[in-house]
């Protein structure tokens, strides 16, 4: 079975190691945050300023200028920093954030990613992925293997706009988790349930199966 | 205080000299943190053909969108536009220019202008349709875009405290691009939440200095808040 | 008589406007601050990261965390804000520096300015110099019209390796004060019992004698 | 704690991996703000032919002029290196390298540095000796310099206060260099005043945040004045 948006956000939330500095996109990447191992600590980054986001507030607790990137009311954890967008982004493109997370329409095989534009549809704007897929040591892109159609999303080459080049390292996908090196995704994990010839089918860029495949592991 | 008093004590004076055609700066990111007041005497003044920098254009009813409602604006330099129906229509029918910038190199050119840096380098947007057009360049293997600096007009902005210098001090996230639009404009006028004595912000505190602010005043606020979301 | 450093200071001073911020340079201009008239305020800015200098302290305010940019205990007036180096620089860079003083080595009348190297002896560095003739709108410097020997400093074209080119608006000396435009200094005022062919025979650069010369006024 | 306490308890530790022919900035403004106590491990490790990125290199007996006294450094980039008759010597007799560095591009050179932009164009040091091979040119009528980004192995500065996660407050002055060193290190080590726990400092009130700290020590600093100026 394809993974649920939760089951994917919970094989995310097992890329977190302790002591990293996060920044997760809106969608499944924050959904990861609940799913966190309690033996660890990160801390997450959200670009508009605030490095140590907390949960969402009580109603108590709602305070209009504490806002996530995605514009929802937040908290700070003990230890947060504020700062201004110049600063946030500072810390972004010079490479400061351990692990960026966030979704794409599309990933090719050479790392490039599309992820905010579809043209003929209204252009809404980038936003601030273009800086945290340039700026990011680490990147890892989380969506659903193909489109509804059953189209993959994971290319040759990407068709829409760019958002960044050579620049995503991991896919984890509701079917599996595959890195990006030399030109090729190479598949990892498996979710449970799904084949390896599944996902060949449903991979479009070059892809190659190692040995040592093995199927996702949940607590 | 004759010469560093800033305060004003009406929206004409604060944003008295805005005239059609000018380019104004916005801090804030969403509706948090925006010059609520200043916005509402640009609607109030009916200046026309703005070019406005700010990460976003409000939504249908409250930030900037009250000036687009007004079709004050001419073109927008943005990183997000997307929670604003009437910003759609107005861009597909051709009356608004939109000029989509990513969040990080908007910010650092706000900064950049203020600071006297006309143009930088960064890897943002490379091989991306944000580098069409600019130059491109290799530093130590890696791919860059030359970026140039904004300067504005006028620069509104957003601020918790302020003292009668013009010395600024943000609260929480309202923050934002707040500081950086502050250097950027020929005009800075700074509304704010309070209005402290002189001497009252602890100097390594102070966010913005009042070297970058001409105006203050002291504005309410309604602080909308755009995305409600609660710990279940 | 020339003028001593003192009344330089004084004559400086004068050049001081109600609401300027001020960037005072080592020596001469530093006088200066004893000089400002008590019906104007100005804020000195110090390019290590203070804006709002004080006067030298007491001996009970000797604080070794509160320098200026000549190393010298200070302190803060209210008001005073401070900041890192780089923010500092930013002030100065983008031009908000209503008005920078220093001294120099030479100026001619391109406006081109000598400050900080003399070849043959050690060079020590240009400090905060370069940024701040680079960034300042208006920058005086004040120096002895002519050296030890007797050799003009204001020339047609500078010796010295140069600190900044067409930067230089004003000059106030022992003898005279200059504006600089259109490739000739300009000669404003005298210092008192100085004539204008004493200042015409010190100035190896173009000098331009308006009608409405007039003498240095002191209260 | 485990993951984000950054607390070292003795300088060996501080100063860990730094080996001979490596690049440290240090931040601090004359013998204000200075690590004094990383300085003084440096020299207690010997390390050679270190390239120094500060502002300044010391006094002869005090700051980075005790690394000049113990031979440890190869070159020195700095914006004024005037009070130091060992540097002065070790510079003629070509022992000592020295690359002058305005005082304001040097502070942006380190910002860059840490916010991944590699190269700014700046106005400063047009037409003079500082220029010399390097890129110039135009934008709007002015003349700009290229001028690239700095980093290094190691960052070492000094600040006020410090949580266990790195978050720094500068005291006054003090503060300096001390922000932007501290975001160009591969390594930072903050030697601090005070360490307090996490929660204590205000969030809009740090100036560095944690993420740009490796290492924090506590340390017990001298505070040697180089000019002690009093009013009359």
């Amino acid at each position: 079975m394809a993974l649920t948006r939760e089951q994917i956000a919970m094989r995310v939330a097992q890329e977190l190691q302790d002591g990293f500095y996060v920044n997760l996109g809106i969608g499944i990447p924050t959904l990861a945050a609940n799913y966190v191992s309690t033996d660890i600590e990160v801390m997450l980054q959200s670009e508009n300023g605030l490095l140590g986001m907390g949960p969402y507030p009580t109603e108590d607790q709602v305070d209009p200028d504490m806002i996530n990137a995605g514009k929802e009311t937040v908290t700070a954890v003990k230890g947060a920093s504020i700062f201004s967008s110049a600063e946030s982004f500072a810390m972004i493109r010079g490479g400061h954030v351990d692990l960026t997370v966030l979704g794409a329409f599309e990933v090719d095989q050479n790392g490039n990613i599309a992820s905010y534009m579809i043209p003929g549809k209204l252009v809404k704007g980038m936003g601030g992925a273009m800086d945290l897929v340039a700026g990011a040591p680490n990147i890892i892109v989380t969506m659903t293997h193909a489109d509804k159609h059953g189209n993959s999303k994971l290319l040759e080459s990407c068709t829409l706009p760019l958002t960044g080049v050579n620049c995503i390292k991991k896919v984890i996908t509701d079917l599996a988790v595959l890195d990006i090196r030399d030109g090729a995704f190479h598949l990892l994990e498996t979710a449970p349930g799904i084949s390896v010839e599944e996902v060949q089918a449903k991979t479009k860029g070059k892809l190659i199966v190692s040995d040592s495949v093995r199927e996702m592991q949940f607590n | 205080m004759a010469g560093f008093n800033k305060v004003v004590t009406n929206y004409a004076d604060a944003m008295n000299g805005l005239e059609d055609g000018m380019t104004v700066i916005s801090g804030g990111f969403g509706l948090c943190g925006i010059p609520e007041g200043l916005i509402a005497q640009i609607k109030e003044m009916g200046v026309k053909d703005l070019t406005f920098v700010s990460n976003n254009c409000g939504v249908d009813d409250f930030g900037l969108g009250v000036l687009l409602e007004n079709k004050q604006i001419k073109k927008m330099i943005s990183s997000y536009v997307g929670e604003n129906a009437l910003f759609e229509k107005q861009f597909l029918s051709g009356e608004l220019e939109v000029e989509l910038t990513p969040q990080g190199t908007l910010a650092e050119k706000m900064r950049a202008g203020g600071a006297g840096i006309p143009a930088f380098y960064t890897a943002t947007g490379y091989g991306t349709p944000v580098a069409e057009g600019k130059e491109t360049r290799e530093f130590n293997g890696r791919h860059y875009v030359l970026e140039e600096a904004i300067t504005a007009d006028f620069a509104i902005i957003r601020a918790w405290k302020a003292d009668k210098m013009g010395n600024l001090i943000y609260r929480d996230t309202a923050m934002n691009f707040n500081p950086m639009a502050a250097t950027a404009g020929k005009i800075t006028v700074a509304e704010v939440e309070e209005i402290v004595e002189v001497g009252e912000l602890e100097p390594t505190h102070i966010h913005t200095p009042g070297i970058y602010v001409n105006r203050v005043i002291k504005g309410n606020f309604e602080k909308r808040i755009e995305k409600l979301t609660l710990s279940r």
